[in-house]
């Protein structure tokens, strides 16, 4: 699956995008999987209240599903206009 | 209806022009630009704005429809730039065509509401002595629960 | 601020881009137009739009005036056509920048509001068929009771 | 004391403006006084509600008084915008 970060998710953790190989069934398993690698991985997802997250480019929850998930993407809350 | 995603600059009035030549049943156009502010201490060189290629024409496109399905608006615009941007540069800018001014500008509220907390855009501050990301306002949140 | 009363047309996109290059702390801009919309039956010839020369530009000076006083905004634009117009033919704007989208939204709509029912304007509809005094809507009027 | 009248008032009145010399004390007076003129000006002001009034250009109301008046203009509701 395709992880993609953005703004200052990407600035910490050091990449924008990554492969990942993951038997995580939820999002919060998956932040779960990548906070244990790195401090990078475990300080850009501290404070989950901070961040928001995409399953294939919609907005979700930190609780859904991954099951056929192709592309996940965790930014802080969103500032255009 | 019009969604862009861009880099380069765009021009309001030509902007505007072009929107406003449609149907003569739209008696109302109402616009919105956003412009980069400088900051209070006047120091702001660059404002970048990154964006979610792909997602962010898709989350623009949705809030658009949803727009034209909740008012009787005869067209919608959406132009949203991304990259480097100096003070006093134009962000961004949208239009709706309406035979009536309150779906107008009711519509046009909508559009940058929904565009200011949910299109995946992020702003970024540099100054000479440093870089920030704009935090979110709660108040823009907040913005969302009246529709 | 800036009031006109006036027979020529103008160009809405250089009236916005005008109005738009000014403070850079302005970070919102909103424009409302106005448009001869045609009768439900295609018919109209003309739009005559009749005045009170003197008390129009009174009129309008008070409502940006008190637009002025509360809002906080960097500036407003009032441009109102008079005479003959045709189906398509933009007859009025208004522009206000603000600081925060929700002042120059709020403004324009008040702006709008005020003008409809408090300018000393009258629109008659000239077809083929006859002429008639468009007449005042309640809804207009009820429009005022939010501010 | 200089007399407007705009929109359909005009068209039935028949002038846009005149001269009026007048001891009528309020807006009510003066309609009254020039209703009793001619039939034309008894059909433009046949109902006040459909009327609106304005004193030396500032909008203002049939009870109003006339003292120090200069110029009064009758009209129909506005419809601008």
């Amino acid at each position: 699956m395709d992880v993609l970060y953005f703004a200052w998710v990407r600035e910490r953790i050091g990449l924008p995008k990554e492969r990942i190989e993951t038997q995580a069934a939820t999002v919060s398993d998956l932040v779960a999987e990548l906070s244990a690698r790195e401090d990078r991985y475990a300080a850009a997802f501290a404070d989950l209240s901070a961040l928001r997250v995409a399953l294939d480019q919609e907005l979700s929850d930190f609780d859904a599903s991954l099951t056929g998930v192709r592309e996940v993407a965790f930014f802080p809350p969103m500032t255009g206009g | 209806m019009r969604i862009a995603v861009q880099e380069e600059e765009f021009d309001l009035g030509a902007e505007a022009n072009a929107f406003a030549a449609g149907d003569d049943a739209n008696g109302a156009i109402v616009t919105f630009t956003g412009v980069v502010r400088d900051l209070a201490t006047g120091d702001l060189d660059v404002m970048e704005i990154e964006h979610y290629p792909g997602m962010t024409e898709r989350a623009l496109t949705k809030i658009a429809q949803e727009a034209m399905a909740r008012w009787c608006l005869g067209d919608v615009l959406v132009i949203h730039r991304h990259g480097r941007l100096a003070a006093g540069d134009r962000i961004m800018m949208v239009a709706t065509a309406a035979r009536h001014r309150k779906d107008a500008f009711e519509a046009a509220e909508y559009l940058m509401d929904y565009l200011k907390s949910r299109a995946p855009f992020w702003k970024k501050e540099i100054t000479s002595s440093g870089a920030d990301w704009v935090a979110a306002k709660d108040e823009d949140e907040d913005a969302l629960t009246r529709w």
